[in-house]
C-alpha cells in the first residue's frame, strides 16, 4: 500500500489505462511538453510520445469537439480542462453533442470519453476562475459527472470513467492536487454511481463531495468535541448516477440530512438532493434538510471575503446544529 | 480550379450521379408533399438544387470515409448509400428510420455507412468532422473524413478552432462549405465581408479553393484532388462549393428575400441534374430514353419510400429510455 | 384593451422602449430584413433603420459579447437568440462577462441588456431544438431570468426588463407567439420579482412559468371537473429573482404544493423550489412538494415520444392527486 | 511597417513614455517581491519586458478611448494613468484598489480611464472590445476601441467571430495580438501554424500587419496609423506586435520550456527601456544624469506604491453583497 499524491494517482490511472488500451489518449493545453498546469501528466509524454499525449491550442470548443468526434471513431479521449472555468467556452460541444449523441444516433454511435480538470475554488483566483461548476453538467442526461476528494478515490474512478462508454465529466481540485493518501498497489476499480461513508455518525448525515468533503470532516470532528453531535460524511463521488439508495439509507438512519456543496446555490446539486430527500423521505425526516453553498455571489478576490463566500466549517456546524436543534 | 482529365468521373460513374441526384430530387420532393400533409414535423430543410455537390463529393471518397454535415443532411446520406426508404421513414418518425424515428430529419445517422450525421448546432459539427480525421490520424488507417457546411455557418467559432487545429495537426480533413448564397434569410454579402468563404482558410494557412459547384462533373474532380492532397498526409483542404438552394431555408419559410428572377434563372442555366443530362448526352452518348427510364425509376424509389415510410410503425415506446446511456 | 397576439406584445414593447430611449437597440439573426425567425420584430427595421434593427452573422458568442461591451458603454441591447438552444455557444460570454462585469468592476460598469428568445420544446425539433434552459441560467448570480407565458406579462415584463440595468435572460416560447391575450392600451410596467396568481384555490398550489402553465391551466380544470380538487396556479414569471414570499404564502395556504417545470430534472428551477420550500415550510406541509419535468432523457424527434418526455396534464394531475391524497 | 516621421512620438512623449516604462517595470518587480512574501496570492502574471507595447499603444491613442485587455493587465492599466497605488492595492486585495479588492490582478478596471478592465477568459474579452466600438459607431462619437490579446488567445473562436464583425460592420476597433512567443510553455510554434498571428485577418478580408515591438517609437507609430485608420471610418485593424515576456507565464511558473540564452540575449539587444535610453540620449540629446533622475523616481512610485498597498485596510465585508446587482 503506498501514499501517494492525488496528482499522482490520477496519473497513474491514466497510464495504466493507456497502457492497456491503445486507443486512449489525454490531450489538453501544457498536458505534455509542460507536464500539465497542474503536473498531473508529469512524465507522460516521456512514455507515450507526441501522438498520445497531445498539446492543444487555447480552444477548449474546438478541442473537445475534436473529442467527441474521435470518440465516435473509434478513440477514447481523455481531455484535461485546465479548470472547468473554461469549459463554459466550450459547453455547447459537452451538452449539444458529447452528452446527446448516443441518444441522437439511437445508440449507432458512443462517445466514449472523460473530461477532466480541476473545479472549483483554489485560493484568490476571484470571479472567473473559481467556479464549482458540476451542477450545470449534472443537470443533463447523456453525461456522468464525477466528483472526487481523495486519491484512492481519484484512481479508483477515474479508471472506471476511462472505460464507461460514455462522456464523463471528472472533477478534481487544484486544492487538493498535493494532498497524499494511501492506494492501493495492485490494480483496482472503483464503480460509478456509489456514494462512499467517509465517516460514520449516528446524529445527523453531511452530504458532500469533492473538496468540500474535507471541510465536513473538519467540521463533523468539531461537532463532535464541542457539541456532542455524531455527525456522519457522505461522499457521493459521483452525481450522476446519483446513489439515491446511499442518500435514503442515511436518512432512514439519522433522520436529518445537511447537504454542503461548494459552488452556487440556485438550482445546484445541493437543490436536487434537498428536494429527492425531502420528498422521498417526507416522513423519516425530523427537521428539514439545510443546505450549506457558496453565497450567491460572484467569488471575490481579497481573502477575508474570498472566505466569507465558500462554504465554512462553521457555516456547516451551524446549520448542523440547526437541524439537529443543539 | 481543376480540369485534369484522370479526375473526371467516367460514364459508369456518371450514370450512377445521375441516378443518384434524380433519387434525392424525387424523394425530397415526397418529402416535401409529406410535409404540408403533416406527415413530417418540425424542420425539414430541403436540398433541392445543391444535389451535385452531395453527390459529386461523396463520389470522390472512398466508402470507409468518414462523412459529418449539418441539418440539412437528406442529400447526403442517400448519397452515401442510405436507401431513401429508410431516410423518409426517419422523416416520419417511424421506427424504420436510420435512427428508429429518435433524430428526425436533422439528425440523419448510418453508422454502418460511416455516415456520423446530421447536427443542428450552427458550425458545431465541424469539429466533429476534425475529430474524425484526427482518429484516422492516429490509427493510421488511411481515412479521410469530409465535413459540409453552410457559409453561415463559417462564421461560427467552432469552425475557426476546427480548421485552425486541422491545419496545425495536418489532419486527413477535407471541409466543404456549400455556399448556398443564403444562411436562410441573409444573403453572404449581408453575413461576411468576404464573399468567398475559403478564404477563411488563409488565415490559419490552410489549403483552400472556390469553386462553383452547379455541374458534378466539376465538383467529383475538386473533391478528388482535394481528398487525395488529403489522403497523403499533406494536410487538411477547405472547399467553397458555389450552390444554389431552390427551395425555402425549411419548409416554413417562403424566401421571399430573393431577387426577383434570380431562383428561374438559376434554374435555367445551372441545374445540377439538367447539366448532367447534358454531359451524359453529348459526352457519353447515353440515350433519350435510358435518361426517361432512369427518371422513372428515380420517381418510384421516391414514391416507394412515401410508402414505406407511411405504413412503417411509429416508435414503440418502451424503447424510450434505450439510448441514453451506453452500457 | 386590446386583444394582441403575443409576438404583438413583445414588438410593442421594444417598439415603446426604443422610442423612448436612443441608446436601445435590437440585434440578432435575421430580426432585420426577416422580420425574426417567428416574426417577433416584424416591421421594426422599417421604423427604426438600420443602426438599430441589426442582422448579425450566426456567430452568438461573437455577438452577445459585443453586445456586452456596447451596454458597458453606453448602449442597452436587445439580443434575440433565435432560441435557448443556441445560447450555448454563447454561454461563457454570458456567465463569465455579462453576468459577472458589474461585480468584478466593482460595480464600475453596468451591462444593461435583454437577451431574449424562445426558450424549450416547440414540437418535433428534436434534440438539439427543444431545450428548456432556465435552470443553468437561474443558477448563476448577477443574471435575473424571466419567463412569460401571456402577452400582457410579456409586455410588461419585457419592458422592466430592458429598462433594468442588470442582464436580463428573458424567455418566450415557440408555441405561444401567437396565442392571443388582453394589454392594456396605455403603458405599463410589471416589476421583476412578482409571482402571479393564474388561478386561486385552496386545496393544492401548483408553481409553474413558461408554456408549462397553459398545461398546469388545463391540468387544475380537470382537476376541479374530474376529481373535485381546488388547485392554484402560481406563474412564477421571474425565476431569478424568485418570488420567495409568494411560493411561502401559497404552501401556508395550501399546504401542498406541485412544482411543474419543462426542461431537464436534474438541478432543475423546480428543484430549487422544492427544496426552499421544503426547508422554509417543513411545519406547514401537509405532503411532500413533487416535481413533474421533463424526463430524464433528451427529446426525441417522433410524436408519441416526445409527448411521453414533457410535462402532460396527466401526469401533473397524477402528482397533485398523490399530494391530495384523492 | 511604418517610419514616417510625423507618426514619431515627440521628445516629450518620449519622455513620458519612458517614465511610464520604467514606473511599470519597476511596480512590477515591487509585486514580483509582494507575491513571494504572499502579500499578493492567487494568480500574478507579469508583464515585464512587454512594457513598450502598452506604452506606446496607449499613448497613440486618446484619452476617451476604450481599451480592453486580458489577465496580464498591469502594464495596461498603469498606462493609461492609473496611479501605481491604485494598482498595486488592488494586487494586495485591499479596499483602495480599483477594484476594492474584489476584482485582483487579473480585473483591473478603470471606468473613470476608459479602460474596461483585464479578463481572464483567454479570448473571451475580444467581442467586448468590439462592442466598446460598435458603441462608438451606433453613438458616433469619434472613438475608438483597443483591444490586446496574447498570442495564445488568436486561437479562441470569440476572436474570430468578433474580428470577422468587426469588419463586416467596419468598427473603429484595432486589435492587438501580443505575440510574446508564448502561451503558457506552449511556443507560438506548437500553437499556430502560421506564426503571424496578424495573418488570422485575411481569412475576414480585415487590415492587418505585423511589427517589431520591442522599440517603444515603432509602437507609437504602428498602432497610431492603426488607430488613424479605424478613426476614419475606414474598418478596424489587426496588428501583431512582436514583443517578448521575460518572467513565466504567472509567478509560478519557472518557465523551464525556454532555450538557453534565449532571455537573455532578449534582454541584451531587444529590451524597451534599453531603447528608449539610447533615443533619448542619441534623438533627442536628454542627458544621463536625466534618465538617472528618471530612474530615481519610478523606484519611488513603486516602493511607495507597495507601502500604500500594504498600509491600506482590507476591504470591508460588510460590502461583499454590494456588487451583484445594478440598481
Ligand atoms: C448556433 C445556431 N444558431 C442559429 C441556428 C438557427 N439556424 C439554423 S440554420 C441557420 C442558417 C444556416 O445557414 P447556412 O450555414 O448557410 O446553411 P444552409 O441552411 O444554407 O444550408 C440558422 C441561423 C442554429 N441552428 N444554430
Ligand atoms: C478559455 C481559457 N482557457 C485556458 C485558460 C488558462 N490560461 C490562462 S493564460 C493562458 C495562456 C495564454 O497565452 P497568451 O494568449 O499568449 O497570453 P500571454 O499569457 O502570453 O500574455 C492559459 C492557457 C484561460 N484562462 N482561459
Ligand atoms: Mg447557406
Ligand atoms: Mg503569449
Amino acid at each position: 500500500m503506498a501514499e501517494m499524491q492525488f496528482r499522482e494517482a490520477l496519473r497513474r490511472a491514466m497510464t495504466e489505462e493507456m497502457r492497456r488500451d491503445e486507443t486512449v489518449l489525454l490531450m489538453g493545453e501544457e498536458v505534455a511538453y509542460y507536464d500539465g498546469a497542474y503536473k498531473v501528466s508529469q512524465g507522460m509524454l516521456a512514455e507515450f510520445g507526441e501522438n498520445r499525449i497531445i498539446d492543444t491550442p487555447i480552444a477548449e470548443n474546438g478541442f473537445t469537439g475534436i473529442a467527441v468526434g474521435a470518440a465516435m471513431t473509434g478513440l477514447r479521449p481523455i481531455v484535461e480542462m485546465m479548470t472547468w472555468n473554461f469549459s463554459l467556452v466550450a459547453y455547447d460541444q459537452i451538452i449539444n453533442n458529447a452528452a446527446k449523441i448516443y441518444n441522437m444516433t439511437a445508440g449507432q454511435y458512443k462517445v466514449p470519453m472523460v473530461i477532466r480538470g480541476a473545479n472549483g475554488a483554489a485560493e484568490n483566483l476571484a470571479s472567473q476562475h473559481s467556479m464549482a461548476l458540476e451542477s450545470i453538467f449534472a443537470h443533463f442526461p447523456g453525461l456522468k459527472v464525477v466528483s472526487v476528494c481523495t486519491p484512492r478515490d481519484a484512481y479508483g474512478l477515474l479508471k472506471s470513467s476511462i472505460r464507461d462508454d460514455n462522456p464523463v465529466i471528472f472533477m478534481e481540485s487544484e486544492m487538493l492536487y498535493g494532498m497524499k493518501g494511501e492506494v492501493e498497489d495492485e490494480e483496482f476499480l472503483i464503480p460509478l454511481g456509489k456514494a462512499d461513508l467517509k465517516r460514520d455518525g449516528n446524529d445527523v448525515t453531511i452530504v458532500s463531495w469533492n473538496k468540500a468533503v474535507h471541510t465536513c470532516l473538519a467540521a463533523a470532528e468539531e461537532l463532535k468535541e464541542q457539541h456532542g453531535i455524531d455527525a456522519q460524511v457522505l461522499d457521493l463521488r459521483s452525481i450522476r448516477p446519483l446513489d439515491e439508495q446511499a442518500l435514503f439509507q442515511c436518512v432512514a438512519k439519522t433522520g436529518r440530512m445537511v447537504v454542503v456543496q461548494e459552488g452556487y446555490p440556485f438550482a445546484g446539486v445541493g437543490a436536487e438532493i434537498a428536494a429527492r430527500v425531502s420528498a422521498a423521505c417526507f416522513d423519516s425526516l425530523d427537521a428539514p434538510v439545510l443546505r450549506v453553498t457558496n453565497r450567491d455571489i460572484n467569488q471575490p478576490y481579497a481573502t477575508n471575503l474570498e472566505k466569507l463566500v465558500l462554504p465554512s466549517t462553521d457555516r456547516i456546524i451551524d446549520a448542523v446544529r440547526t437541524v439537529v436543534g443543539r | 480550379m481543376t480540369d485534369s482529365i484522370e479526375l473526371r468521373p467516367t460514364k459508369e460513374q456518371m450514370l450512377h450521379f445521375y441516378q443518384q441526384m434524380l433519387e434525392i430530387r424525387r424523394t425530397e420532393e415526397q418529402a416535401a408533399k409529406a410535409y404540408t400533409l403533416k406527415k413530417i414535423l418540425g424542420f425539414c430543410h430541403l436540398y433541392i438544387g445543391q444535389e451535385a455537390v452531395a453527390v459529386g463529393a461523396i463520389g470522390a471518397l472512398n466508402d470507409d470515409d468518414d462523412i459529418v454535415t449539418a441539418y440539412r443532411d437528406h442529400g447526403q446520406i442517400m448519397a452515401r448509400g442510405v436507401s431513401a426508404n429508410a431516410m423518409m421513414a426517419e422523416l416520419f418518425g417511424k421506427s424504420t428510420g436510420v435512427c428508429h424515428g429518435v433524430g428526425g430529419s436533422m439528425h440523419l445517422v448510418s453508422k454502418e455507412h460511416n455516415f456520423l450525421g446530421g447536427y443542428g448546432i450552427v458550425g458545431a459539427h465541424v469539429p466533429l468532422g476534425v475529430g474524425a480525421a484526427f482518429a484516422s490520424k492516429y490509427l493510421n488507417n488511411g481515412k479521410v473524413s469530409l465535413t459540409f457546411l453552410g457559409d453561415g455557418a463559417a462564421q461560427q467559432g467552432a469552425f475557426y478552432e476546427a480548421i485552425a487545429m486541422a491545419q496545425l495537426w495536418k489532419l486527413p480533413s477535407v471541409i466543404i462549405i456549400e455556399n448556398n448564397k443564403y444562411a436562410m434569410g441573409t444573403s453572404i454579402e449581408r453575413h461576411s465581408y468576404l464573399t468567398d468563404l475559403s478564404t477563411r482558410a488563409e488565415g490559419v494557412g490552410m489549403k483552400r479553393w472556390q469553386f462553383k459547384a452547379y455541374d458534378v462533373q466539376e465538383v467529383y474532380a475538386n473533391v478528388k484532388k482535394a481528398v487525395d492532397h488529403a489522403r497523403s498526409g499533406k494536410g487538411p483542404v477547405l472547399l467553397e462549393a458555389v450552390t444554389y438552394r431552390y427551395r425555402g431555408h425549411s419548409m416554413s419559410d417562403p424566401a421571399k428575400y430573393r431577387a426577383e428572377g434570380e431562383l428561374e434563372g438559376h434554374k435555367e442555366e445551372l441545374d445540377g441534374i439538367r447539366l448532367a443530362e447534358i454531359a451524359l448526352v453529348e459526352q457519353h452518348g447515353v440515350s433519350e430514353d435510358t435518361l426517361l427510364e432512369m427518371q422513372q425509376a428515380a420517381k418510384k424509389v421516391a414514391k416507394d419510400a412515401y410508402k414505406f415510410a407511411e405504413e412503417s410503425p411509429i416508435p414503440d415506446p418502451s424503447h424510450l429510455y434505450d439510448y441514453t446511456y451506453a452500457e
